[in-house]
């Protein structure tokens, strides 16, 4: 039991951080209908310019500070070159481009920082709490502890921000109507600046994070991709459902590793996310928190 | 064909179809773009849809001597109905297909039609609505049933149960058609066409069977068609040219005539088949032309300056290669590269690639639209002829194309040029009589069996006829020159900054002129030279404008110098009207001919004017705006002197 | 420019429907067939041209065009994006493989067409979603395709018969006893197959099953309403595909790398061949070969171009940089491609010749 | 117009057709059926329920109680295909075509529940695939033919202005040679002249094949005009239904269209 309990925490945990991921994701498509497949590019280009700027001698909140910079100018440069001239095509032309921005920011990052895989280190050990090892027998790790608290604090500065200030519902009319949010008087083109430049704050942190627990390599990458089950779960426009998907997917994920994976040759990590949302969709194509698709003609 | 004696046996045209179907079998005759594709009839389907379509009239009661009217577009089954009624010993009389009703019904009275097949709907419904007026009318036969379902009247049918009917008959009474088609004689009348009459009725023009076949003769030995030529047939069936070229010589010479899909794709489809041998009146090339340079101007740039730096060189040796000419190398080098990125690729665009001969008759064409087609390798020619000639007077040799006369007589035409110019032609392709007006048969063919052509014109000295004007029309200068005012006036009219002119000189000492200038392109012309003004009366008196429009009168003087015959009517004297020449003033008539006596005595101050060596005069003239209204322009108008040449001289001025 | 239409008429459907319908396109397509079949063989012989031009440029260009032409099938025609290609071509692959292994006296071809059709069942599987979902829901969805082929074929030891190392040498190509040993045979073995199928895929996309696609494509209710299945015309699509993808990768590990390995087959490649489609023209058969030449060569040009400026200037790159400064290529192609022109090198290709065809009129 | 036609017996009955989305009620308690070879027309103001009317006729949506009675097979649970296969065509009233394709392609795939050729034989093509294909292009043709649209038979219909898109999806519908057409404003947002055109061809597919018609249609005039019977729904509900001039007296009509409060 302590041990299944040990597992879930652990998953749960990494579940928040799959849900500031798959913010990222929700943000950019709620406003402006892009499914952005460069999120996890974002992530390991911020992971590593924080680390490549530490490396060469720069302080880490300066590092920190800098990389935002660099980030948001990455948004705001993506919006106005990929984006904008792309404005009112299919949206699967755009998902599209965001891959090819992936492959762009992937080189990107490499070029200037190189391949190689870095440590990063934010000052937090990755040990398990002594009280709660203790006192329930349960390993559950200081470092995840933190690393989600800071995600959850995040998440739930998004979600305040979405519901609660003029931006935010701005974003929410943009993404149900575009002639309703010109009519609010902020222009659109601010908007998607505004949104691309927080998707860029949020990779930033996700890089961190993960880039701390796991080393800044090619690999973060691929949390992009683990966010996507998380979308597919909670469907691609609700904040909620990127949260509670991203809770589901990442307990579930742990648990299916330790009590499947053995039977079957370990290493079931990288699909059963997927295969689950692929089961769910079947049921409910809309996702969790998704709106009912009503097919007109 | 080069045989140029035929067998008796082929000297009516269903014998010369019976002759291709038997000769050619396999060979195509006819094809028509429908449902997407070109259906193709061999000549022997021909000849058998055609026995078919016979038997099938004969099984009506249509017989020898009935008249057969055919409207419609170019259908290849309105072609057959011409052979079918002509096996029966009957003539096909093909009507304009876009008359309006009541114009077909005068001749469908007079040339006492019982039996009409027709195109479609619309013309059924043309003739039902005017049944009540010919009696006569007792079998209305349609191709296309489209809409037709529910008509019932008794005496409609299909073609394809006409047909039908008629492959019973013929299996009934197999030898009956082939007998009835040797009953027919070369002296039969094979088709009537009626001739639009500019003044007063139409009149019925009876052409016999030999006098088309020999026209059909002389053009095709003349430019060497043969079978494997292929021709569109796109202009109505029954006009003369038309006839010639899309039945008469495709008959005699075996080749395939092109049914377009419709009024509206005949270029796309004059594209798809790229016919070896082509015929138009100069208004469709000019059109053409009008769309090449239309289209040129949206290339770019560089394409632009690569036409145009081509389109010189055309200018400059193009006609003179196609004539076989002596043209030095560099020009040849050139020419061959315009060919490559110019002529050929627009002659392929315009679907005149593989044209070998193209003709154009009708109305005059302008020497620069002729000399265009000419320079880009097409190698058209003019021809002279009427509907009581079967447009077979005068054929342009190739290699001896001049642009502004017509070329010799063909073999078997005698052409004679009487005291007052006009043109007598006598031969084989006349006519027989205009149907049932033995008055007016009489009126144009005279004693000695000339036909009078009503034209006026004269034999250069390589002895091509030059036609210069409705006989009518000319009249004779004080001193006794002949005085042609359509000649100069078109000579005039095809500078593109001159819309109108009109000639004056009539039984006076020296030619004088009014001109209408073309609004759009002498105001294109003044923009582009910051000459402001506020309409066209202002433009038209500007200084700047007379100098324009002087050297045009010169240059147009200068060439009318180079022929004796018509040198004395170089335009002294000119004026430029101060508003445009209007039907709605009855200035033009409605097909905007110039109504030159109406207006000469309309602005007879003007004309007095020219003549009193005045240089300006003041006139107030009446208008009629587009909305009824009337109002008055006045102007002070300049007279201007334009320069003259001697005879002969100055061949290099134009 | 080049061409002369004017009477190329058609007087039958037959004629009307052909796959060149114009004589100019008939005459170029085989001068490039004759190019490809017997002219650079000629000039291999003669020596002129070197191994490295079929193993490098050559053979992956015909097999990459290969996939391209199955993905465009599923992505262009039927309007289905897929992520996984790469796992349809680890499927042909190794089921080629186990087919030569355990059948005695499979024929090579025969293991071929067999690794296809496998493919095909497993993109029948995995299209399933498809009728549920739409959009990048699917694509994401593909992405599982993807990993989960991967990892039972790096996990379930039968596949990789057992082989600790996981790279495993693919048989050798024999047929009617000749063995393509050599680069340049190998090139002609996959030239071979490559044109059998680019004419099978042709004819398909012109006649109705190609026509279902494009209606699922293009407007999914209206090609119900009109009786389209939706359900047999995706998975259709899916199968075909599959099956294309299947044989490219067949192609590819017996051809092109020698051996048959879970890792040749991974995400990148994926995506590699989704840019081919995007370059090359989504929807264009001829689009997929122009995709695969541009792939193919732009890495060939980059080094050529980093080695010239070395050799030159004197500007060395750090070796690691020319393939992040592919990767950012790659990007900024597509992204250029989708910007520019969304219908690639193909609607290039067509918009040049209709000017051709149009010449000295500018449209 | 009319004389040769022969209206003839009951081929599609509609009872007490109802339908849901969610709580919104589209269509409460539907009856009216359609004679074999009759134009039949459904109108009333927007909102009214008539598209989804078409729709429950060719199995797009699922009424939740009713009946749908084609050719005497009842279809309780009609779905689209067994709608295409029974021969019931239709086209919409935001046009529908496959925008990729050339307008011979569209009015193709029409054709496509005549067609037995396989995939397999479509990529090998020659011989029976190709014979199918010449078949079914020259039935095309002359709808092409038909609609007098030769012209553009080759062009992408992306490219064709609107009213010539509104026929190819008519050309589409007829080239599944269907016994019930249902035409959703064939007309709309055409000028005059393409609306007289339309009429005619509805006229003449009526008329010539024998095709029976339902069509919803704003131009009162042209509804007038052509239809042998209206019904008329309001707010989901059917108002009136009789010949356009009993239609045309029917208080309850005039006060739908005047707006008078319910």
């Amino acid at each position: 039991m302590q041990f299944f309990l040990e597992v879930l925490i652990g998953g749960l945990l990494s579940g928040i951080m799959y849900s500031l991921v798959a913010l990222g994701f929700v943000l950019i498509y709620k406003a402006s209908g892009v499914f952005n497949f460069a999120q996890g590019a974002m992530v390991y280009f911020a992971a590593l310019t924080t680390v490549g700027l530490v490396d060469s001698g720069m302080s880490l909140w300066l590092a920190i500070l800098l990389t935002m910079v660099a980030m948001v100018v990455l948004g705001l440069l993506t919006e106005k070159i990929v984006l904008r001239p792309l404005v009112a095509q299919h949206e699967i032309t755009l998902f599209m481009a965001t891959i090819g921005l992936t492959f762009f920011v992937e080189g990107l990052a490499q070029a200037i920082w190189g391949a190689n895989v870095r440590a990063l280190d934010l000052g937090i050990e990755d040990v398990p709490l002594e009280w709660l090892l203790e006192s329930a027998n349960i390993a559950v790790s200081q470092f995840d502890l933190i690393a989600s608290g800071i995600a959850a604090a995040l998440v739930i500065l998004l979600a305040i921000f979405f519901s609660k200030t003029k931006i935010g519902r701005a974003l929410r009319a943009v993404a149900d109507d575009h002639q309703a949010a010109l009519s609010i008087g902020i222009p659109l083109q601010h908007i998607w600046a505004i949104v691309w430049a927080v998707a860029g704050f949020v990779a930033l942190v996700a890089g961190l994070l993960w880039g701390a627990r796991n080393g800044v390599q090619f690999a973060l990458t691929f949390v992009a991709l683990k966010a996507l089950p998380v979308l597919i779960l909670g469907g691609f426009t609700s904040v909620p459902g990127a949260i509670l998907g991203g809770l589901i997917i990442g307990a579930s994920e742990k648990l299916a590793e330790v009590y499947i994976g053995p039977h079957v040759g370990g290493g079931i990590e990288g699909w059963f996310p997927y295969v689950l949302a692929l089961l769910f969709l079947l049921v409910r194509p809309e996702g969790l928190f998704g709106e009912k698709i009503i097919r007109r003609i | 064909m080069s045989d140029t004696v035929r067998p008796p046996s082929l000297s009516t045209f269903p014998r010369l179809l019976l002759h291709h179907a038997q000769a050619r079998p396999g060979h195509p005759a006819t094809r028509e773009k429908y449902l997407g594709i070109w259906q193709t009839w061999a000549w022997s389907q021909v000849a058998e849809e055609v026995r078919a379509m016979a038997c099938g009239l004969a099984e009506m009661g249509f017989k020898r001597g009935d008249n057969l009217a055919i409207i419609g577009d170019n259908r290849p089954r309105l072609y057959w109905a011409m052979y079918a009624a002509q096996c029966l010993g009957g003539v096909p009389v093909p009507l304009y297909q876009d008359a309006i009703a009541s114009e077909m019904v005068f001749v469908l009275q007079d040339a006492g039609i019982k039996f009409a097949i027709v195109e479609d709907q619309e013309q059924v419904d043309k003739l039902l609505e005017n049944k009540a007026q010919c009696p006569g009318l007792a079998h209305i036969l349609y191709d296309d049933p489209r809409g037709l379902r529910h008509y019932n009247q008794p005496f409609l049918h299909g073609l394809d149960e006409v047909q039908e009917m008629g492959r019973i008959h013929n299996r009934n009474h197999p030898d009956f058609l082939d007998a009835e088609i040797e009953k027919g004689r070369p002296e039969d009348v094979a088709v009537m066409l009626y001739t639009s009459g500019t003044t007063g009725k139409p009149k019925g023009v009876c052409l016999t069977h030999a006098a088309f076949i020999a026209a059909a003769r002389s053009g095709c030995d003349f430019d060497r068609l043969g079978p494997d030529d292929n021709i569109l047939s796109y202009l109505p069936m029954a006009w003369v040219g038309d006839h010639l070229f899309s039945f008469a010589q495709a008959t005699y010479a075996g080749f395939t005539i092109n049914c377009p899909e419709s009024g509206d794709t005949v270029m796309t489809d004059m594209r798809e088949i790229g016919p070896s041998y082509y015929f138009a009146p100069p208004r469709v090339f000019e059109n053409l032309l009008t769309q090449v340079m239309i289209r040129m101007e949206d290339a770019g740039a560089l394409k632009r300056k690569m036409f145009h730096t081509f389109m010189e060189v055309a200018r400059r040796c193009g006609a003179e290669i196609l004539d076989g000419k002596a043209v030095s190398g560099t020009d040849r080098l050139l020419y061959a590269l315009g060919n490559l990125f110019v002529y050929g690729p627009l002659r392929n665009v315009l679907g005149m690639s593989r044209i070998r001969v193209a003709y154009t008759a009708g109305a005059a064409i302008g020497p620069d639209l002729f000399r265009f087609y000419r320079s880009i390798g097409v190698n058209l020619k003019q021809l002279y002829g009427s509907t009581e000639t079967c447009a077979a007077v005068c054929l342009q040799p190739d290699g001896q194309i001049k642009l502004d006369t017509v070329g010799p007589p063909v073999p078997g035409v005698e052409v004679k040029i009487d005291d007052n110019g006009e043109v007598l032609v006598r031969g084989e392709v006349m006519l027989k009589e205009y149907y049932k007006r033995p008055d007016a048969t009489a009126e144009v063919i005279d004693a000695e069996g000339y036909f009078h052509t009503g034209d006026a014109g004269f034999f250069d000295e390589d002895g091509h006829l030059k036609i210069i004007d409705r006989a009518k029309d000319v009249g004779k200068l004080a001193n006794g020159a002949m005085f042609a005012p359509n000649y100069i006036e078109n000579k005039l009219k095809f500078f593109p900054h001159i819309k109108e002119a009109v000639c004056f000189g009539h039984d006076r000492d020296q030619v004088c002129a009014f001109i209408n200038i073309d609004m759009g392109a002498v105001g294109n012309w003044a923009e582009r030279r910051n000459i402001a003004y506020s309409g066209y009366t202002d433009l038209a008196q500007k200084a700047e404008v007379y100098e324009l429009i002087r050297d045009c009168v010169e240059q147009s003087n200068a060439e009318l110098a180079h022929d004796a015959m018509i040198a004395d009517s170089q335009v002294h004297r000119f004026l430029i009207l101060h508003k445009e020449l209007d039907p709605d003033d009855d200035e033009l008539t409605r097909t905007r001919k110039v109504r030159r006596g109406f207006i000469a005595e309309k602005y007879g101050v003007l004309i007095d004017a020219l003549y009193s060596g005045k240089t300006s005069q003041f006139i107030e003239t009446e208008v009629k705006f587009e909305d009824g209204r009337k109002g008055k322009v006045a102007a002070d108008l300049r007279i201007m002197e334009a320069k003259t040449f001697p005879v002969g001289a100055a061949k290099k001025a134009a | 420019m080049l061409y002369r239409e004017a009477g190329q008429f058609k007087a039958t459907y037959v004629e009307d429907s052909e796959i060149f319908p114009i004589r100019q396109d008939k005459f170029g397509i085989a001068l490039i067939l004759a190019a490809a079949f017997v002219g650079i063989p000629l000039l291999s012989v003669a020596g002129i041209l070197a191994d490295y031009t079929f193993t490098a440029i050559l053979t992956p260009f015909l097999i990459f065009a290969l996939a391209t032409l199955g993905l465009n099938i599923l992505t262009g025609y039927a309007g289905q994006l897929s992520l996984g290609t790469a796992a349809f071509m680890a499927v042909g692959a190794f089921a080629s493989y186990n087919f030569m292994l355990r059948i005695d006296g499979m024929p090579i071809l025969g293991a071929f067409i067999l690794g296809g059709l496998c493919a095909a069942a497993v993109g029948i599987v995995f299209g399933l979603p498809s009728l549920r979902i739409r959009g990048f829901y699917l694509a994401a969805a593909t992405l599982a395709t993807q990993f989960f082929i991967v990892w039972v074929l790096t996990k379930v030891g039968w596949f990789t018969n057992y082989n600790s190392s996981g790279v495993i040498t693919a048989q050798k190509i024999e047929m009617f006893g000749y063995t393509f040993d050599t680069a340049f045979s190998k090139y002609l073995f996959v030239l071979s197959v490559v044109t059998v199928m680019a004419l099978l895929a042709k004819n398909m996309v012109r006649t109705n099953v190609g026509r279902s696609w494009m209606a699922i494509r293009d407007m999914d209710m209206a090609a119900e309403v009109i009786g389209f299945r939706p359900m047999r015309t995706k998975l259709l699509a899916f199968a075909v595909s599959s099956f294309y993808c299947g044989v490219a990768g067949a192609l590819f590990a017996y051809a092109y790398l020698g051996t048959v390995e879970p890792e040749g087959f991974s995400l990148d490649l994926s995506f590699r061949i989704l840019f081919m489609v995007i370059i090359g023209g989504v929807g264009s058969i001829l689009g997929s070969f122009f995709g695969a030449a541009f792939i193919v060569l732009v890495p060939i040009f980059l080094n050529t171009f980093t080695g010239f400026l070395e050799n030159t200037v004197g500007i060395g790159l750090p070796s690691g940089i020319s393939s992040s400064i592919e990767l950012m290529v790659f990007g900024a192609l597509i992204i250029f491609f989708l910007i520019v022109e969304p219908h690639g090198l193909a609607r290039l290709w067509q918009i040049g010749k209709e000017k051709l065809r149009l010449w000295p009129f500018p449209h | 117009m009319s004389e040769g036609r022969q209206i003839g017996e009951v081929i599609l009955d509609l009872k007490n057709i109802s339908l849901r989305f969610g709580g919104v009620k589209a269509l409460t308690d539907i009856s009216f059926d359609v004679r074999e070879h009759e134009i039949r027309a459904i109108i009333g103001p927007n909102g009214a329920g008539k598209s989804s009317m078409l729709n429950v006729i060719n199995g797009v949506y699922r009424p939740q109680e009713g009946d749908i009675v084609f050719r005497g097979e009842h279809h309780r649970d009609m779905n689209t295909y067994a709608a295409a296969k029974a021969g019931i065509a239709r086209t919409f009233q935001n046009i529908a075509l496959f925008k990729g394709m050339t307008v011979l392609d569209n009015i193709m795939t029409g054709r496509n529940l005549k067609m037995k050729s396989n995939f397999l034989l479509d990529a090998i093509y020659w011989g029976p695939a190709q014979r199918e294909e010449i078949a079914h292009r020259r039935k095309v043709e002359e709808i092409i033919d038909f609609l007098e649209i030769q012209h553009i038979r080759k062009t992408p219909v992306g490219r064709l202005p609107y009213g010539l898109q509104k026929r190819v999806e008519l050309g589409r519908a007829l080239a599944a040679e269907p016994s019930i057409l249902l035409l959703d404003e064939p007309m709309a947002g055409m000028n005059v002249e393409e609306k007289q055109d339309m009429c005619r061809f509805i006229l003449d597919v009526n008329d010539q094949l024998g095709t029976t018609i339902v069509l919803i249609e704003h131009d009162m005039g042209v509804v007038m005009d052509i239809s042998d019977r209206v019904v008329v729904l309001d707010y989901g509900k059917k108002i009136a239904d009789g010949t356009p001039d009993e239609v045309r007296n029917n208080q309850d009509v005039i006060d739908a269209y005047l707006g008078v409060a319910h």
